[in-house]
């Protein structure tokens, strides 16, 4: 695994190589290495507790590595900040939605926009309102929202944020259809507009449909990644995934 | 060295004191998560519960301290539901609100404390107070020994409670998380009911020994909440082991401050020590905290 | 909201009150009061009703009722041959000098008191000062001891009570005089508060005076524990530990004393010992402690208004339930000298700011003698307007009740030095 | 839309008739009330500068009253004989080393959260006190006296000035500029708001020292007004539960919570310690009044005035599901 960073200009837009993080005993990541390819929608699986949501932390600067390396866009972005890693140009959802409870609707998303991309968030927002249909609550305190609105008003943030690659944490789960299909639509929008998107989806049917390419983690370890039909007909790797219920 | 001995025994004890009634509070942060400003009050509560008992029918302090652990165990029990409703209401921060009611509470009891019985500073009998013991150079004060033996009686009885029973076991698993406990079909407000009035019942029978070691007053309250609540945080909120830790520290800290460094100092030191402490060990010195 | 007669029961008051609540909040702020339609003279009380000088706020207003009830008794305070009631406004400062300055406006503007009388503390005197200067409104002060409060020279306030540094001194002069074989040591602790600290420094200028030397001067923070104090000192093993501070902490020498079974051969203490609570609040353990008083019970002393000190002590056992100590009588006696100067004065009720400023002037002359004592205020120098008249009396408690044992002219009791061990 | 115009232009009305009242205050009361009004302006503006960071930015300080007593001890000693610094000039340089305290004693303890933030920061003003109570250029314990300057009328206007200015200063900031949506961003959820690009430490620093400044401000008018400080007097933890109290009453977290809260809290002292002034009951009543204000108006006073929305319940459902108990949130 000493494989040189690829050259700007043609480089994915995220690249992982050789990344570990402990917590105490339990090794989450134990050497992960991927791309994420600039406009690629990557999805990535795994049985829970090996370790997708903790590779999501370290991208996204709320953990640090012990050792490895991660790039974003060219910069190395292990154990940055990340509020840093964010002005760079990376958004994430969570798992759990983490709004601005006491804010409004149109509040949270401002205030995603409040930091480097404040020009005409006002507009913006109205927009991101439409796009995903929040309008008639825009003035409603987010923690009042129904869980699918706020896994709307979520992922309506990520938005704001403009950002070139969006980590989306299993964003449909549990979700009504109909608003399901809002949350495609708006990441088929901003596709077109050249987003990158990696994504943790446990639900099959939507990583099929939206995801290019799958990586699958198994104990903190990439364990393969390629085609959707490819990897369903790996049959020892979906045993190894779906083998293991959540 | 006489001295230094002394001084090292003088700073346990008044760790032991401190340790009295500041264990319990630990209880109301851990399970409840509610910071009571009201402690000082409970132990003000129980002091002239002693001072009357003893004034007017002779009650020894000592024997008091089940009827306080009643009394007060009891009306705790009555609040207790009022509060755990604040701290898990729907507005923006209910942990402040809760507080606030605490804060609340504390002021009512002390007016209501000055209304009725006067300003005057009383003392509490016991068949201890006065009394010491020789051992080798060093005056052991035994009120003190009772005290700090009282603590670590109640930090013993709790422990083995929470995580020896099942009931313990019922309130644990509340602390750690409500859902946890609702299928574990615990019956949450009743809990919180049993949880607050055995706090405040163990707090009042702390404050019979505090008016049996100082004295007693509607105004010192303050003074107690300002201690638990340092003991709490230096200890990691919730954490038994670590209250009785931070209360030894803590009274090591003033008697040697106070013996070798200059008594103005004493407390000078301690809330630095805690400021301190907290900058770089942010859950208590035990690292256990919630 | 004039009450019409002088009750000082707290169910009237409070009765009346939570009508004037009622109805005077909203036009309170607007409208003056309306006048009573007898004239009387209107007396503003500050002091401290509740926070931390609770107690010794409520002994400076038993002695300012006191006064009012007796000059009422006999048909209020005589001017040119006519008699005024005296009426009384409170305002508590709640231990707190910018509440107290909030009070003494109130009293001043609000109430259209003649005069004022002062805080428990200092620390609310020196911030009333300037409110009694910006008014003209004169106050006198039946306890504030510090000498910080005479500093500025308060053109408009007068205390009764020496001020501490004259006092404490004195006492160990008179203390180490009395001890026989000779006392050489001593150890000062002086809580780290207003008047406590004072009290301490004044305790150890004191101890140079008198040849004793100073083995130890500890200032402990007010809310701190003894024991580590106490210790240290016993290690030192003084004849006599001195202590400056409130009732609370001086209780709580003598139970940190006793539970480390350590008792010097004397043990005095500025203040709160004379406070009857004091005694009640520690039994028999209180017995052999010493202080220091600017007047006792026994003074052979008496004026026309309380009669003799005896006569003093038994109107106030009879109201309060207690001794009355020096706190007390200092109130008390702030009472005449206003009676006294608005005689001399001979202006009725209402006072115009005229009549204030020239009432001012009157107390400034003040030389008489009262059941409390001679008073007289100086007129320069540190301690302007204070009465420096009284001399310090050494006290011990002997079997409960608090007796002059020093100097030898005013002695009633045997000095018991040393005092016996604890067991 | 034109309903939300009518309400602005009449919200605005009242503002304006507010303001102009409290400009004429001084011909129309006397010097007692004069005097009130002045100290319910310093606990308006002190309640304003708490809820910057308890009700903006979600941290709760215990001892804010660590800033109004360096502000006012700036004062006390700059305008002691010893340098003899005019009032005004006493005011920014109270500021600055406000701000310096701030910046040293925020950097690190904004790392601590909830109940470890709010006793750390009471620790430190209980340091301060100590320590003023210990060192003799503050005066120790017997405190310092200021040379009085008896113009009520100064002081109103003082307190006046500073108190509308606070409120200005907030509503600029933090109800109309995008730092106050930081502000607001980190207090509900701080990974979030990182994750959004916002240096929350920052933010939260420069939140921090803003409402000491803003305390250091009262408290140097302050000092100057009661002519006599002592540690107690400014550092007591007594000032920062009153703002507490204030904040909470009045509304946490809005504009105007704080004023209500604070000019509300401040008269109902004022008037209880005047007809009850001659026992501690006040108190008493005092205590039952924050007790019925938590169980029934858990929102504050301002929350009776607030727009509801949405799923938010009324008051009276407020009341009637505290008095049967029936409210049983998930949060935690």
């Amino acid at each position: 695994m000493t494989a040189q960073a690829p050259a700007p200009g043609d480089q994915p837009i995220l690249f992982v190589r050789d990344v570990h993080k402990h917590f105490g005993g339990i090794q989450a990541a134990a050497g992960v290495d991927l791309e994420v390819g600039r406009g690629e929608i990557a999805g990535l699986i795994g049985p829970n507790g090996s370790g997708k949501s903790t590779l999501f932390n370290l991208v996204a600067g709320m953990e640090t590595p012990d050792r490895g390396q991660i790039l974003f866009d060219g910069h190395e972005i292990g154990g940055k900040k990340a509020y840093t890693i964010a002005r760079l140009g990376l958004a994430r959802t969570f798992q759990i939605p983490a709004l601005f409870e006491n804010m409004t609707v149109s509040g949270n998303l401002l205030a995603a926009a409040a930091e480097g991309h404040w020009h005409g968030a006002q507009q913006r927002a109205d927009e991101t309102l439409a796009l995903l249909h929040l309008e008639p609550v825009a003035n409603n305190r987010a923690s009042d929202l129904s869980g699918g609105q706020q896994k709307l008003l979520e992922f309506g943030r990520v938005i704001m944020r403009q950002a070139s690659l969006i980590l989306l944490d299993e964003v449909t789960a549990g979700v009504h259809p109909n608003i399901r299909k809002i949350i495609l639509e708006a990441i088929a929008r901003l596709r077109e507009q050249g987003t990158s998107f990696f994504v943790i989806e446990h639900d099959m049917e939507m990583v099929r449909n939206v995801c290019d390419r799958i990586i699958v983690m198994d104990s903190g370890r990439v364990v393969t990644s390629g085609a959707f039909e490819d990897i369903v007909q790996n049959s020892e790797v979906m045993q190894t995934y779906l083998g293991r219920p959540q | 060295m006489d001295l230094f001995l002394q001084t090292l025994l003088n700073g346990l004890l008044i760790g032991g004191v401190i340790a009295t009634f500041s264990i319990a509070f630990q209880l109301t942060f851990g399970v409840l998560h509610v910071i009571d400003f009201a402690v000082g009050a409970w132990v003000v509560l129980g002091g002239y519960l002693a001072y009357y008992m003893a004034a007017f029918l002779g009650i020894d302090g000592f024997l008091v301290m089940p009827m306080a652990f009643v009394l007060f165990g009891a009306i705790g029990y009555l609040m207790g539901p009022m509060i755990y409703n604040v701290r898990n209401s729907r507005t923006a921060r209910p942990e402040l609100m809760a507080l606030a009611l605490t804060f609340g509470i504390f002021t009512l009891l002390r007016g209501g404390m000055l209304t009725v019985w006067g300003f005057n500073t009383h003392s509490v009998p016991t068949a201890l107070s006065g009394h010491s013991i020789m051992i080798g150079p060093v005056t052991v004060p035994l009120i003190r020994v009772a005290a700090a033996s009282f603590a670590v009686l109640i930090a013993g009885g709790l422990f083995f409670f929470l995580f020896r029973t099942r009931y313990g076991l019922a309130i644990r698993a509340t602390a750690e998380n409500r859902q946890n406990a609702a299928l574990m079909g615990v019956n949450i407000r009743r809990l919180s009911a049993n949880v607050y009035g055995l706090y405040a019942g163990i707090t009042a029978m702390s404050g019979v020994l505090m008016g049996g070691i100082y004295s007693v007053n509607p105004e010192i309250g303050l003074r107690y909440t300002l201690f638990a609540f340092f003991v709490a945080v230096l200890a990691g909120l919730g954490s038994l082991g670590g209250a009785l830790v931070a209360a030894l520290l803590l009274g090591v800290i003033e008697a040697f401050v106070a013996t070798y460094g200059g008594a103005s100092y004493s407390h000078l030191a301690i809330f630095a020590t805690l400021f301190l402490v907290l900058l770089v060990s942010p859950r208590g010195i035990l690292r256990r905290g919630l | 909201m004039p009450k019409k007669d002088v009750s000082f029961s707290r169910r009237t008051f409070l009765g009346g009150s939570a009508l004037a609540l009622a109805s005077g909040t909203i036009s309170m702020p607007f409208v003056r009061t309306a006048r009573a339609q007898a004239a009387t003279f209107k007396a503003g009380v500050i002091t401290s009703l509740s926070g931390e000088n609770i107690s010794g706020g409520n002994l400076t207003k038993n002695g300012y009722d006191l006064w009012a009830e007796a000059a009422n008794e006999k048909g209020g305070v005589e001017v040119g041959g006519e008699r005024f009631m005296v009426e009384m406004f409170y305002g508590d400062d709640q231990s707190n000098p910018a509440t107290g300055a909030d009070a003494a406006e109130r009293l001043i503007v609000q109430n259209e008191v003649d005069f004022l009388l002062g805080p428990y503390t200092s620390g609310s005197t020196i911030a009333v000062q300037p409110i009694c200067q910006k008014y003209q409104v004169p106050m006198i002060s039946g306890s504030a001891e510090s000498p910080n409060v005479w500093l500025a020279k308060p053109e408009f306030n007068f205390g009764i009570i020496p001020s501490v540094d004259t006092t404490s001194g004195q006492s160990l002069g008179v203390l180490a005089a009395l001890s026989n074989p000779k006392a050489k040591t001593i150890a000062v602790i002086g809580v780290n508060e207003p008047f406590s600290k004072e009290t301490g420094e004044g305790f150890q200028r004191g101890a140079k005076e008198a040849g004793l030397e100073v083995v130890a001067y500890e200032l402990v923070p007010a809310s701190g524990d003894l024991t580590p104090v106490m210790s240290k000192i016993a290690a030192l093993n003084p004849d006599i530990v001195a202590v400056g501070g409130h009732e609370e902490p001086l209780i709580n020498v003598i139970k940190t004393s006793k539970s480390l079974n350590y008792r010097p051969k004397a043990l005095i203490m500025h203040y709160g010992v004379t406070n009857p609570a004091f005694a009640e609040a520690l039994g028999a353990d209180a017995n052999g402690t010493s202080g220091v008083a600017v007047w006792l019970p026994t003074v052979p002393y008496k004026d026309d208004l309380f009669g003799t000190a005896q006569d003093y002590v038994a109107r106030a056992q009879a109201k309060f339930g207690h001794e009355p100590d020096y706190t007390e009588a200092a109130c008390s006696a702030s009472g005449l000298v206003f009676a006294d100067a608005a005689k001399r004065l001979g202006k009725k009720p209402s006072l115009t700011p005229e009549d204030r400023v020239a009432l001012k002037d009157a107390i400034a002359d003040t030389d008489i003698t009262t059941f409390y004592g001679p008073i007289k205020f100086e007129k320069e120098g540190d301690h302007y307007h204070d009465n420096i008249q009284p001399v310090p009396v050494v006290i011990q408690i002997q079997d409960g009740k608090t007796v002059a044992v020093g100097p030898k002219e005013a002695a009633a009791a045997e000095f018991i030095y040393p005092l016996p061990s604890w067991k | 839309m034109a309903q939300t115009m009518k309400n602005r232009w009449a919200g605005l009305l009242l503002l304006v008739g507010i303001l102009v009242v409290l400009a004429l205050l001084p011909v129309l009361v006397n010097n007692y009330w004069l005097r009130v009004a002045t100290g319910a302006l310093m606990w308006a503006g002190l309640a304003c500068s708490w809820n910057m960071l308890g009700g903006y930015a979600g941290y709760i300080n215990f001892g804010h009253s660590a800033f109004f007593g360096i502000g006012a001890y700036a004062t006390a000693i700059l305008m002691g004989a010893d340098f003899a610094v005019p009032f005004l000039a006493t005011i920014p340089i109270g500021m600055i080393v406000t701000a310096l305290f701030a910046v040293v004693i925020g950097a690190p303890t904004l790392r601590l959260r909830g109940a470890y933030f709010a006793i750390a920061t009471w620790a430190f003003a209980e340091v301060l006190m100590q320590f003023a109570t210990v060192v003799d250029f503050t005066g120790g314990t017997g405190g310092i006296g200021l040379p009085p300057f008896l113009n009520e009328r100064f002081f109103y206007f003082a307190m006046f000035a500073a108190a509308v200015l606070t409120y200005f200063l907030t509503w600029l900031l933090f109800e109309r500029s995008r730092f106050g949506l930081k502000v607001k961003a980190l207090r509900d959820h701080e990974p979030a708001a990182e994750a959004m690009g916002i240096n929350t430490s920052l933010v939260k620093l420069q939140t921090f020292v803003l409402s000491a400044v803003v305390a250091s401000v009262f408290g140097s008018i302050f000092a100057y007004w009661v002519t006599f400080i002592n540690p107690k007097s400014v550092f007591g933890g007594d000032i920062t539960d009153q703002m507490v109290v204030m904040v909470l009453l009045g509304g946490l977290g809005s504009l105007w919570g704080p004023a209500i809260g604070g000019v509300a809290l401040f008269f109902v002292n004022r008037l209880i310690w005047m007809y009850y002034g001659d026992t501690a009951f006040y108190i008493a009543i005092l205590g039952a009044a924050i007790i019925l204000v938590v169980l029934f108006l858990p929102n504050g006073i301002a929350g009776l005035f607030a727009r509801r929305s949405g799923k938010s319940g009324s008051v009276l459902d407020t009341v009637l599901g505290r008095l049967l108990g029936s409210r049983q949130g998930g949060r935690s």
